[in-house]
């Protein structure tokens, strides 16, 4: 039995997985040549580390306050791989990693995958356990010390790539004052105008979830972007059709969306 | 007394605080410890009072099977040996695991199946009213452009370039907004803060502050040994 | 033109220094800054304006103490209100945060200089725990629900309770809610159909619309807005004109540096194209 | 595909199982799946609860080896300790009900908490001022809107004309309403195609993979 209210949401979901499966079984073939866009904020993110390499001063990075166990979860990991790929580029330029937390259950993580970053670089004996910093799960405290930690260590990078709140605006006005390089990420609608308009580079909502697969140049993810191409294709002939259908007074797609 | 005393030390709490708008300093650097410090051991003891009801006392009175989070939550120590580190990743296999399968659903429920459901409205609004139908019409066609705009595949020419553009406008529109709206929240925080330290035994530390602050800019060779503001 | 110059990049530490002076000044001196009173403030002053002398009020509150800021102006506007009009009040709370709040309420109105009786003219109940069904049981038996009251009297002492026996004994229920909102109105307001009046904070208030079309809520105060309104609907220049004020004040002082920034730039801009 | 490697692949293995019984168990009805997916739920909330102990033995040991080194500004560090330890203790010993621990709450902790909450005003203040500016075609959209709403929230504004809030309420109801949905709907496109390729282990820099 599927719950009701529930089976246009099953589904969509069902639908999805199919062309996301459907298109990574293809990339996995070879049979998939996807020609990704341009996302400035991501290819900007190699050459601020290079500027941090040429003024000798840190990057700093963090992934917000989504838990793992809310359903915003999502974007949180989606912030880890990135974090993943910042750890492997800064370790290869020998830049200052320095990573602040305020989600306890993100700590072990952060310190696997840094250090992770480090040894795929063949750099593991300079990873610093000291760098991944758990400041607070108490999100205002946690912001007094990392703008304080950006202030001191002198930060010339900043990453906020994950799930931001009341704080994206306190920390992107200090990396600002610090005159650091800034890419910002969340999917949380009501902070990212405050990273429109003070960061550099913003990845707004999907490019950010899309980001990891986009950096990791494997075919095989990249070719999911495809697939979630295909999804906004599918939502936006559902969007019109629904529309222009029940105008005409058959508002029988409508309804089924609310089954 | 005590009242005062505490809004006393509340107010320097605040100064420091604010100082940072002046640039990081002494001051601020103490209060920012000292808030870490006591933000930390007010989470742990939270904490503790949570593993006591939801995880000791069940188990204590015969549920067993709350023996796997205890054991799977103490797996999670093993990030500190270098040989064994791996093992936590059992831990936070349940972590992960279940965070992706609660962003699945509501993903897949709330954010699509309602969101395209909501937009499914008929376009002409009865009874008939001009202003209403301009607004459905646009709304529909701002979020096509909206979705558009994210393309990744597909590169953004012809009508998808168009749309794509209409969707950049979109947003720019609801930034603006959303910007302009969240102000009045904002400072509704700092209204209160400034009618505390400006009403209350908090005002004695606004001068004692100045001076700090005067003295520091003035004599630059104190200022590597005296805070810019009192301490507290 | 130096001077436009330097407008353009305007330092944000002057920014801070003028909000900070800009918030200061309207909470020392409330300029009273005109505003148009909403229907929702209008329609709660109305209900509290209907009152009888000697008509008994349930008054009560359920709010974290973050959200003192945005309650206590109203509170204090509303209690002026009730007192003028004589009505014999019951204070409580849902929460653990908010009975210190009813006492400073006292103390800042200072009742007892006003000549109000504890006990004939006003209570305080203090902390009633168990949310929705502490409500219910509130409802069904006051006495049996609260033994004594905030300073540890039995409630079978004072002799306003002789006559709050149950919730239909109430007239108006006045109510500073955000959190357990819709537990009140289903355990209390909805099975006695009592008129409530609910002052709110800026989060709760969309919420809280549909119960007003609905009848259930008679009127609502929209945080330091409906405090400002409300100070205006009984001609009294209180917190609430300050918060406003300032909150105004501030609104216009960021709208006039936009302004002036963008207005030196497109100047520069200007001259930049003529030198050429 | 490599040799199996039993450290990671366990792990997968139960990303992929727990994954499947939170979102399986939403759509169906099936009493005997829910109370499996509420316990799973309620064991991750224990073992999140649990990794508080991991960041508080990094603060310790960040900030004892500071104080332990006298390294410069040594005394922050061991103010940060000393007022961990005494909240924990006054906590523990005393609940959280005690003076001591009132008097800490509502004297530091929440004035601190508020005072950072606080300096978002300012700063929000002096981004508008600084970022606000018709630099390109959408900027000067984004600050006409960013205006608008600004002086929607005034009603001193609305005496002077009452259409500024008729104004502030259409940007917000229509064109704030449609690009929230747009993006709400690619973000869970996208968080569709993340979860799928963390289940199918396509994604695996966040389980500290390489």
């Amino acid at each position: 039995m599927i719950a009701s209210g529930r089976i246009a949401a099953l589904g969509i979901l069902v639908v999805g997985v199919m062309l996301i499966v459907g298109v990574l079984i293809l990339a996995k073939k070879g049979k998939l040549s996807p020609k990704i866009r341009k996302v400035p904020g991501l290819t900007a993110i190699e050459e601020s580390i290079g500027r941090c390499t040429e003024m000798g001063r840190p990057v700093h990075f963090a992934v917000g306050r989504s838990s793992l166990t809310s359903p915003n979860a999502a974007e949180t990991i989606a912030g880890l791989s990135l974090l993943g790929h910042v750890a492997k580029l800064a370790a290869q330029y020998g830049v200052e990693l320095i990573f602040t937390n305020q989600l306890p259950e993100v700590q072990p993580l952060g310190e696997d995958i840094v250090q992770q970053g480090f040894v795929a670089s063949g750099k593991g004996e300079q990873y610093d356990s000291k760098n991944v910093r758990f400041l607070s799960s108490f999100a205002m405290a946690y912001t007094s010390g990392a703008i304080g930690i950006m202030h001191r260590e002198k930060i010339a990078a900043n990453f906020m790539l994950g799930g931001w709140y009341a704080e994206s605006l306190i920390m992107a006005e200090a990396g600002f004052n610090q005159g650091a390089i800034q890419v910002a990420g969340t999917t949380q609608f009501a902070q990212l105008p405050f990273f429109i308009t003070v960061c550099d580079y913003v990845l707004i909502g999907e490019e950010l979830l899309a980001a990891a697969a986009y950096v990791s140049e494997d075919q095989v993810q990249l070719g999911s972007l495809v697939g979630q191409d295909f999804m906004k294709l599918i939502a936006i002939f559902l969007v019109l059709a629904g529309a222009l259908l029940s105008t005409v007074g058959l508002s029988d797609l409508a309804r089924l969306f609310r089954l | 007394m005590i009242e005062a005393i505490g809004n006393v030390i509340a107010a320097a709490c605040i100064l420091s605080i604010f100082s940072y708008l002046y640039s990081e300093n002494r001051a601020f650097r103490l209060v920012e410890h000292l808030f870490i410090g006591i933000a930390a051991g007010h989470m742990v003891v939270m904490t503790i009072f949570t593993l006591r009801s939801s995880l000791w006392v069940p188990l204590s009175r015969g549920s067993t099977v709350l023996v796997i989070p205890l054991v799977l939550g103490l797996l999670l120590y093993f990030i500190f040996s270098k040989k064994y580190s791996y093992i936590y990743r059992l831990s936070m296999a349940l972590l992960i695991g279940v965070g992706t399968g609660l962003s699945l659903r509501a993903a897949a429920h709330a954010n699509l199946a309602v969101q395209i459901a909501a937009t499914m409205t008929p376009l002409v609004a009865s009874p008939l009213d001009a202003f209403k139908t301009f607004n459905n019409i646009l709304t529909l066609v701002m979020v096509v452009g909206t979705i558009s705009y994210f393309f990744f595949h597909w590169e953004q020419r012809g009508i998808l370039g168009a749309s794509g553009k209409i969707g950049r406008y979109a947003m720019m529109i609801a930034f603006g907004a959303s910007f302009g709206n969240t102000v009045m929240g904002r400072l509704a925080v700092l209204i209160g803060q400034v009618d505390f330290l400006l009403f209350t035994e908090g005002i004695y530390v606004i001068p004692v502050a100045l001076v700090c602050f005067l003295v520091a800019a003035f004599y630059p060779g104190l200022k590597s040994k005296k805070p810019k503001k009192d301490r507290t | 033109m130096g001077a436009i110059m330097k407008l353009r990049a305007i330092d944000p530490k002057v920014v801070y220094l003028l909000l900070f002076i800009v918030l200061a000044v309207p909470l020392i001196r409330p300029i009273g800054l005109p505003i148009e009173v909403s229907m929702y403030a209008q329609r709660f002053y109305n209900q509290v304006e209907a009152l009888k002398p000697g008509a008994l009020v349930f008054y009560s509150l359920s709010f974290t103490v973050a959200k003192t800021v945005e309650f206590y102006p109203q509170m204090v506007a509303v209690t002026q209100h009730l007192v003028a009009k004589k009505a014999r009040i019951v204070y409580a709370s849902w929460l653990v945060d908010n009975p210190p709040l009813v006492e400073k309420l006292f103390t800042d109105l200072s009742f007892e200089k006003r000549g109000l009786k504890y006990g004939t003219d006003y209570v305080h109940l203090g902390f009633i725990p168990g949310v929705a069904t502490g409500m219910a049981s509130f409802a069904r038996d006051v006495h049996k629900t609260v033994g004594a009251d905030y300073g540890g009297k039995p409630v079978g002492d004072l002799p306003l309770m002789a006559e709050a026996k149950k919730a239909q004994d109430f007239v108006l229920l006045v109510g500073f809610l955000s959190i357990n909102f819709d537990q009140f109105v289903g355990q209390i307001q909805t099975p006695y159909k009592l008129p409530l009046v609910v002052g709110t904070d800026g989060v709760s208030f969309a919420g809280m619309l549909p119960y007003l079309s609905a009848g259930q809520v008679m009127g609502i105060l929209n945080s330091m807005i409906g405090a400002a309104e409300y100070e205006a609907l009984i001609r009294v220049t209180g917190k609430g004109t300050g918060y406003m004020d300032a909150q105004q004040m501030s609104h216009f002082l960021i709208i006039a540096l936009v302004i002036v920034g963008n207005v030196a730039m497109i100047m520069q801009r200007g001259s930049r194209r003529e030198s050429r | 595909m490599t040799s199996i490697d039993l450290r990671r692949d366990i792990a997968y293995v139960i990303v992929f199982i727990m994954g499947i019984i939170t979102t399986v168990e939403y759509f169906v009805v099936s009493p005997g799946l829910r109370s499996i997916s509420a316990d799973v739920q309620s064991w991750a909330t224990i073992v999140a609860a649990f990794s508080l102990g991991v960041g508080s033995i990094n603060l310790l040991r960040i900030h004892g080896r500071q104080v332990v080194k006298r390294g410069q500004g040594y005394y922050n560090n061991a103010v940060l300790l000393a007022g961990m330890c005494m909240t924990i203790v006054v906590g523990l010993w005393g609940t959280t009900s005690h003076p001591t621990y009132q008097f800490i709450f509502f004297n530091i902790l929440y004035p601190s908490d508020t005072a950072v909450w606080s300096l978002l005003g300012f700063y929000i203040a002096s981004a508008a001022v600084r970022t606000l500016r018709i630099r390109t075609k959408e900027g000067a959209v984004l600050l006409v809107a960013g205006i608008l709403t600004l002086i929607k929230n005034s009603p001193t504004m609305g005496v002077v004309w009452g259409g500024f809030s008729v104004i502030g309420d259409w940007l917000l109801s229509v064109p704030n309403s449609a690009a929230v949905r747009g993006i709400m709907i690619c973000s869970a496109i996208g968080v569709l195609a993340l979860g799928l390729r963390v289940l199918l282990r396509q994604e695996r820099t966040s389980l500290g993979g390489r």
